[in-house]
């Protein structure tokens, strides 16, 4: 009952915050962090000691669809929700520190309390859809965050593209649940975790992977979607910090762990996420260390380890899970902690620039302290639990099988840079000789440092005492992830070995390229970034095909949507009798006729007929108005003796009158309308005659045929009957009319009413509005 | 069992009595808002009737089935009832404040109610004739609310929306005519039952085109939609509103049961047919809606695309597919008629539609800004919205069917339907406000309860139908059942006396 | 119309169609004829007025509004065919009675007729209304400014 | 005769077409009489005709008996006709407010601008 | 039953030659609605038309022996006279200046 209660409540805040907000100010960030903090504690209290037993909670949704409302809490959603509740807290806080009495903040935490409850779904969700409602929850979440700063126009494009981005992706990764839901014939998520063989079996297996790559990859900004995370860095830091860095871009990373036992041993699963995180990862090192915008370093820095982290997924060997589990824990801590830091800087100096911060050691003492912590476990120096993160990480890839050489280089040029990246941020702003900054510098309030200063130490006593908690918390997270049961623990010391050697050969890089890193960003500055290939910024290539699917709109719409109402007419009937003919042609109608006898010389229905046929040639001819209305009443009166000899009375009386007043309000409204015969292109007679001589054929076709079917006698045997002896009258149409198809009548009636109403009220319409208008001009 | 007369009557009478006391617009209101809240009630109480009883059937006159018009109502019945007027409602408190700008001769109301009786009438008939009939009162009633109003634009919409209409029903009574000619009956049963036993099914199929053709017409699919671009944006905010949330529906529910009770054998050549048109219906009217700059204008063409999204159910005709699409009909009534409100009241309080001029609502009215996400979001598929349920629904259906490239243009269909909703909100919401809202954002025109309230509550309706999914769906599931398998209609209506 | 033989000539022409209506409307149920045509016969003699001696003219002579009589139509219409639900049969079934007529013996009078008496006035004020309509706004058009 | 009717209501329904397709309202409202009657002779014409036989039950007769033409699909056309009479009605004041408004009767302008 | 020109074969012929009259009128005046000249000669013509399809009508009950027709008949000389009048209006007022 916990598990959606968590969510549940969250929720409720979510919807009271921005009243809240408003009531108490500041304040309401300190009160709103105790949730997160009392879901952390819980965790610690009651979910941590008792890993082993799995939390469940399940409840009818759609029986029919095999939908539930099934959550499920084990190591892995453990380990995720414990660093999401943590950060949760000390950024709630903070949130409150760096905007003060901004008076949008309640409804910051508005969307930063559903972000976090969205998140915890995500991870205890254990059904499909259950857990894509929570996944599209922080997408949505993160774009009204990212759009915090609504009123300048690079947030909203940015919040849009990681909208777009994640979206789209999203709806892939819906497409690929359905799909495992089918294929597994279950949409529970541990239920289908043990039925892994029939996946790879399934001819579907493919698109599934390949779906739910695209939403994974997409969410957590893996290379060539990683663009959006840089361009989501305009929000406020708490959002960066919280959202962009430390937990919704792990929730494609969650989800690959998730369904990493079902979907690991698939062909392509090792190719395409080792490839995806490796390059990524490579990339977003390659990028980071150069930037000049502390937080445009932090992104790209994220990027990368994010990437390792797929790839460690990816890897497919028994020492990349534990890694994995390091190092999404090492990075979340320092990464919130540095993250934190560079919104103080920009926060109390007025700039993120680290060309402008210099020397800032003295006026932020507990900043830098905090800032230095965070460095080091991100640089991965002993006894930090940054650097088990990343030992862990080289063990991985010293034991990848899948181009293990050039894992091992990737790891190691990326961890190099991410080094520089850790000193650019961590060190340098703090060193040297103070420089003026755009604002006066000075330490902000407990709210702001608690964080970055808290998670800055945390990493310190989790390194030094790895080995008293890490055990039966590994072994729950890998053990989830892997999809087995296993003991583990992690050590702080293995002694001296290859990883450890690598691990300094990359600290020594690092330095090296920290002191050669001014020389690095100049000579990139003249060659690559000048020359970098536009393909290459996903952003450029994204604006440009939205331009691109903007220009087809328009373009369809320009060709399709036509004004002309004629264009409109022609185009449907083209595909009416397009339709129809192939209908015909489909169904074989026989070809020819049968030959109807000519009984008894029908001499009054020829000359009908004919007079007809000559008056609407004569309408169509005709070149005045009034011959077209004359001709028009001929039409009416010869139709109304056709209907007369077939023994319609009532109906040849009703269509003469009707007819009749119909050419009287025709001629009436339309003799005023000047230039009946405007120019019309020869061409086009002749394609609306081709039109009109088709549907004509058609319809001729049609009553043709239809007479030669009656699959049984008409109902009107009964009215023959009934109509004396149940409804006392002799005129049948009549009884038909007022008794047994009555409603159709006073249906038929209300028509009439609306029509006079109508007619009524626009006449009325415009001639008080004439009236207006001449009153209007005489005074 | 004279309930089922309750939807059709209570407008009729409504709207006479508005008529009567024309003069009297406090009474008038009064009236119109009795009759506009008793349909929902009464929708909801065939619904349950229809749950405990099974369907229901009333013999117009005593008349017994083929003979007379029979009025029917089974879950799929009921359903369209009690959300078309719960919509109705919602409208008709809506223009309460805007019914003398509309006509001075107060004939809104009496004209609102007359178009839901029409609507009312359409989901009720059992009747082929009676349908037309039921057409010819909502058409008629549309063509006037449309043109209410004073605006030249609106004039010249008119006259496409009017005279495609006409071509339409046209159409349809050439089919009708068609259709009585080759089974000499009327009553759908009854032809249900006729169709079932033949052979000769050749000049049917041809004769079921002029129903396609016609419902499409009516129903805005790809490529009869040509009316409804020019006709919804022109209207007034109160009769766009009613127009978005009703009329396509019918021509859709006309479509679910003609196609399915009557027309139900020839699946090989109407199959097809129905599956490219629901395609094209969805991309050209999504395509439409991203190239546009005007709220009203974005949301009709939505309305066109959307309308593709129903059509995939009838075109895959499976239970869950059926299902789907009735499920997304619901969602969709409420909440096109609830996006379709809030055009109208940023067009009251900014006073207009155009997406270059409005700006700054989130900052200055952060009440409608919520009112619009609700809609909003659920259109574009934003769970746990009910519009992502439509959409999951239907994309499950197209997936089992192992119909990957159907599931994949309702998906990305829907990353467009993201981009020209997120458009409006960019753009009137976050963007800065333009000209005098630029500078103060707060003193933004506030709206009357009666215009925001109708609003609130269909936003929390789009809400509760998303989070009880399963009870709706359920429902949805139940109507389905019902069209897949005829017979109960037909055993229902015919009453064990089929000929 | 300026041609003062019309114009005479009207005042006792319509009366006697008017007259003729309502026998076709009466008679309906046995023979050609009932609410549609007797309305549209006694419409039609209305446009006789009307186009002889003016809109104005019309209206005096018909003393009662258009959209009244339609009204009205439509609502006896509508209440003939609410009449059974309170004998607690489906709308629209048909009630009879037989009246002992002093010169035409017993006939059956029932709902249906009333029916028809209500299409037949709904008919004649739709039909007049439209016509007075399009002739008030045709008039306008002629001598207003365009 | 059903077949030369055929051919009649299929030439009226063409000729209908051809004139919606014109430039003109004037010409759009006579295709559309003219398709609404060619519907009309339809519904007849495909129910079957029988001449010189209405549906009237002689005076003293119970019922209808020998030949006599289907009454059902008069009262149809009855309210076919009818209720198209209306619309047109109404159409028709649509037209006069749309040229007196725009002082054109060229359908092509009269666009209503869509898009 | 017998109609009445069944028994009473005289009145066949004098349909007979009626019929033809009336074909002959019938054809010269649509000649006439279709070309003119003038606008007063079509309205004439139309007017005339009603009157010979009213003559036709006639001929037709008489042929038949149901007298239900004459009630089409009698409808149509009121309504051709509306009709004319309705086309003269028009034409009078396009006379004025």
């Amino acid at each position: 009952m916990a598990l959606p209660l968590i969510v549940v409540v969250g929720l409720l805040l979510s919807c009271l915050a921005p009243t809240l907000g408003r009531l108490l100010g500041q304040k309401v960030a300190p009160l709103l962090a105790l949730f997160p903090a009392a879901v952390c504690l819980w965790l610690c209290a009651t979910v941590l000691p008792n890993l082993d037993t799995p939390l469940l909670f399940e409840a009818p949704w759609i029986p029919s669809l095999n939908m539930s409302y099934a959550f499920h809490l084990d190591g892995l959603s453990a380990l995720f929700m414990l660093f999401i509740s943590a950060i949760g807290t000390f950024i709630f806080m903070y949130a409150g520190g760096y905007l003060g009495n901004h008076p949008q903040l309640g409804r910051l935490f508005a969307f930063l309390l559903l972000f976090f409850s969205a998140m915890l779904g995500l991870v205890i969700a254990d059904d499909l859809i259950l857990l894509f409602i929570f996944w599209e929850l922080t997408s949505i979440s993160s774009f009204f965050l990212i759009g915090f700063k609504h009123e300048s126009e690079e947030a909203r494009r940015s919040a849009l593209q990681a909208l777009l981005v994640t979206g789209a992706g999203g709806l892939a990764l819906l497409a690929g649940l359905i799909l495992l839901g089918d294929i597994g014939g279950t949409y529970r998520v541990s239920e289908l975790l043990l039925r892994g063989d029939t996946f790879i079996r399934h001819p579907l297996s493919d698109a599934a992977l390949l779906l739910i790559l695209a939403g994974a990859f997409t969410k957590s900004a893996q290379f060539p979607f990683h663009f959006w995370l840089p361009g989501a860095m305009v929000a406020p830091t708490p959002i960066s910090a919280f959202l962009h860095s430390a937990t919704m871009v792990k929730a494609g990373i969650f989800l690959l762990a998730r369904l990493h036992p079902l979907l690991s041993d698939h062909l392509w699963w090792t190719p395409l996420v080792a490839g995806a995180g490796a390059i990524t990862m490579t990339y977003g090192a390659l990028r980071s260390p150069w930037e000049r915008d502390l937080k445009t370093i932090l992104a790209y820095a994220t990027v990368s380890v994010l990437g390792m982290l797929t790839m460690l997924l990816g890897l497919g060997v028994d020492k990349a899970i534990p890694a994995f589990v390091a190092v999404i824990l090492a990075h979340a801590f320092y990464k919130a902690s540095l993250f934190m830091v560079a919104g103080i800087l920009d926060h109390q100096c007025g700039t993120r620039n680290i060309d402008e911060l210099r020397g800032l050691r003295s006026a932020l003492p507990i900043t830098s302290v905090a800032a230095g912590l965070a460095a080091v476990s991100m640089m991965g120096i002993p006894p930090l639990f940054g650097f088990i993160a990343k030992e862990k990480l080289i063990e991985a890839a010293l034991k990848a099988e899948w181009y293990g050489m050039l894992m091992i280089a990737a790891v190691f040029v990326s961890a190099a840079c991410l080094t520089v990246s850790a000193w650019q941020v961590g060190f340098r702003p703090f060193r040297g000789t103070p420089k003026p900054t755009p604002k006066q510098a000075k330490e902000g309030g407990p709210l702001l440092w608690a964080g970055p200063l808290f998670f800055a130490i945390l990493p310190v006593p989790l390194g030094l005492l790895v080995s008293f908690w890490s055990g039966p918390f590994f072994s729950a997270a890998v053990g989830a992830i892997q999809g087995q049961n296993l003991e583990m623990t992690v050590k702080l010391w293995y002694g001296f070995n290859l990883a450890l050697l690598m691990s300094f050969l990359i600290l020594g890089a690092g330095v090296g390229l920290t002191l050669k890193r001014d020389k690095i960003t100049a000579y990139l500055k003249r060659t690559v970034y000048a020359k970098w290939p536009a393909a290459f910024h996903g952003a450029a290539v994204f604006q440009f095909g939205l331009k691109q699917a903007f220009a087809l709109a328009n373009a369809q719409t320009r060709i399709l949507f036509q004004d002309a109402l004629r264009h409109n007419l022609t185009f449907i009937m083209v595909v009416f009798l397009g339709l129809g003919f192939t209908i015909l042609k489909i169904t074989n109608v026989a070809w020819p006729f049968n030959p109807v006898p000519l009984d008894n010389p029908p001499l009054f229905e020829l000359m009908i007929g004919l007079v007809i046929v000559a008056a609407i040639a004569a309408a169509i001819r005709a070149q005045s108005m009034v011959v077209a209305a004359a001709c028009l009443g001929v039409v009416g009166f010869a139709v109304s003796c056709f209907f007369m000899i077939h023994g319609a009375i009532d109906l040849a009386i009703t269509q003469l009158v009707i007819e009749t007043l119909t050419v009287l309000l025709f001629v009436l409204v339309v003799h005023r309308f000047p230039d009946f015969n405007t120019k019309e292109s020869e061409l086009r007679r002749r394609f609306d005659a081709l039109l009109a001589a088709a549907s004509g054929a058609f319809m001729t076709l049609l009553i043709w045929k239809a007479d030669l079917i009656q699959l049984q006698d008409p109902i009107s045997g009964y009215f023959a009957e009934n109509s004396m002896t149940k409804g006392y009258g002799q005129n049948v149409v009549n009884v038909i009319l007022v008794d047994f198809r009555a409603l159709d009548t006073l249906g038929e009636i209300v028509v009439l009413l609306i029509a006079a109403l109508g007619v009524y009220s626009l006449t009325r319409q415009k001639l008080k509005k004439a009236k207006k208008a001449t009153e209007g001009g005489a005074a | 069992m004279n309930l089922l007369v309750l939807p059709v009557m209570i407008p009729l009478i409504t709207a006479l009595l508005l008529l009567f006391c024309q003069k009297n617009r406090r009474l008038a209101q009064i009236v119109s808002t009795i009759g506009a809240f008793s349909l929902p009630a009464v929708g909801l109480l065939i619904l349950s009737r229809v749950h405990e009883e099974g369907i229901q059937v009333i013999h117009m006159g005593s008349w017994q089935a083929p003979f007379g018009i029979t009025l029917v109502a089974d879950y799929l019945s009921a359903l369209m009832l009690s959300v078309c007027g719960l919509v109705g409602a919602a409208v008709a408190v809506f223009a309460l404040k805007e019914d003398m700008n509309l006509s001075r001769e107060g004939v809104f109301f009496p004209l609102l109610h007359a178009l839901l009786m029409g609507v009312n009438g359409s989901f009720l008939a059992g009747d082929m004739f009676n349908l037309y009939v039921w057409f010819e009162v909502m058409l008629i009633s549309s063509f006037v609310l449309l043109s209410l109003g004073k605006t030249n634009a609106q004039l010249l919409a008119s006259i496409k929306y009017v005279a495609l209409n006409l071509v339409s029903s046209a159409i349809f009574l050439t089919g009708l005519g068609l259709l009585y000619g080759k089974t000499g009956t009327l009553n759908m049963a009854d032809l249900a039952v006729q169709l079932q036993n033949t052979e000769s099914t050749v000049l049917l199929t041809s004769t079921a085109l002029f129903f396609l053709v016609a419902f499409s017409i009516k129903a805005a699919c790809f490529p009869f939609f040509f009316w409804l671009p020019p006709a919804y944006p022109a209207a007034p905010a109160p009769i766009a509103a009613i127009f978005s949330g009703l009329l396509t529906k019918v021509g859709v529910y006309a479509l679910f049961r003609t196609f399915t009770l009557i027309f139900n054998q020839d699946t090989a050549i109407f199959q097809p047919i129905l599956y490219w048109m629901a395609i094209l219906t969805m991309v050209t009217g999504v395509l439409g809606a991203v190239a546009q700059m005007d709220i009203k204008k974005i949301l009709s063409y939505h309305i066109i695309s959307q309308i593709g999204y129903m059509i995939i159910g009838l075109a895959l005709a499976t239970k869950l597919a059926l299902a789907g699409a009735i499920f997304y009909l619901v969602h969709h009534i409420v909440v096109k008629t609830n996006l379709f409100l809030l055009a109208g009241a940023i067009e009251k309080s900014g006073g207009t539609n155009d997406l270059k001029k409005l700006g700054g609502y989130y900052k200055g009215y952060p009440l409608l800004a919520v009112m619009f996400l609700v809609p909003a979001l659920s259109l574009a598929g934003i769970p746990p919205l009910s519009g992502f349920f439509s959409k999951l629904f239907l994309i499950r259906a197209s997936l089992e069917n192992g119909d990957m490239f159907m599931a994949f243009m309702a998906l990305a269909v829907g990353v467009f339907t993201l981009i020209s909703m997120t458009k409006i909100w960019m753009e009137a919401f976050w963007k800065k406000g333009v000209g005098e809202n630029e500078r103060r954002p707060a003193k933004i025109k506030r709206l009357d309860l009666t215009v925001t309230m109708p609003i609130a509550v269909l936003a929390v309706v789009t809400v509760v139908i998303g989070f009880s999914a399963g009870h709706v769906f359920h429902f949805a599931e139940l109507a389905a059942e019902q069209l897949i398998a005829p017979q109960m209609y037909i055993d229902a209506v015919m009453g064990g006396n089929a000929r | 119309m300026n041609s003062y033989l019309i114009r005479m000539t009207v005042p006792w022409l319509c009366p006697f169609l008017l007259v003729m209506s309502i026998w076709i409307l009466l008679r309906g149920h046995n023979a050609p004829g009932g609410g549609f045509i007797g309305g549209l016969v006694a419409a039609a003699a209305i446009a006789f007025w009307c186009f002889a001696r003016g809109v104005e003219d019309a209206k005096r002579w018909m003393r009662v509004s258009p959209l009244h009589l339609m009204i009205a139509g439509v609502s006896t219409a509508l209440i003939s065919g609410l009449m059974p639900m309170f004998a607690g049969k489906p709308m629209l079934t048909a009630l009879w009675h037989k009246v002992e007529v002093p010169l035409l013996g017993k006939l059956p009078l029932g709902t249906p007729i009333l029916f028809d008496i209500g299409v037949f006035f709904a008919v004649v004020g739709v039909t007049t209304s439209i016509l007075f309509s399009l002739e008030e706004f045709e008039l306008w058009n002629r001598s207003g400014p365009s | 005769m059903e077949p030369f009717w055929a051919v009649v209501v299929g030439i009226m329904f063409g000729a209908g077409i051809y004139l919606m397709l014109r430039r003109n309202l004037s010409k759009l409202i006579l295709g559309l009489i003219l398709i609404s009657n060619a519907a009309n002779m339809l519904i007849m014409t495909s129910a079957g005709l029988t001449r010189d036989a209405p549906p009237m039950i002689a005076a003293g007769k119970e019922t209808l008996t020998g030949t006599y033409a289907d009454p059902l699909p008069q009262a149809l056309v009855l309210t076919a006709i009818v209720i198209g009479f209306g619309v047109l009605a109404y159409f028709l004041t649509l037209l006069q407010g749309a040229y007196k408004s725009n002082k054109s009767e060229n359908l092509d302008r009269l666009g209503g601008g869509a898009s | 039953m017998t109609t009445i020109i069944e028994s009473e074969p005289w009145l066949a012929t004098v349909a007979l030659i009626s019929t033809i009259i009336i074909l002959v009128s019938m054809g010269m005046t649509v000649v006439h609605l279709l070309r003119g000249p003038g606008l007063s000669d079509r309205v004439a013509a139309l007017d005339l038309t009603a009157l010979l399809l009213l003559g036709a009508i006639v001929l037709y009950s008489l042929k038949t022996g149901n007298p239900m027709f004459l009630d089409v008949a009698l409808v149509l000389a009121l309504l051709g006279f509306l009709s004319t009048i309705g086309f003269a209006r028009y034409l009078e007022e396009r006379n004025k200046p």
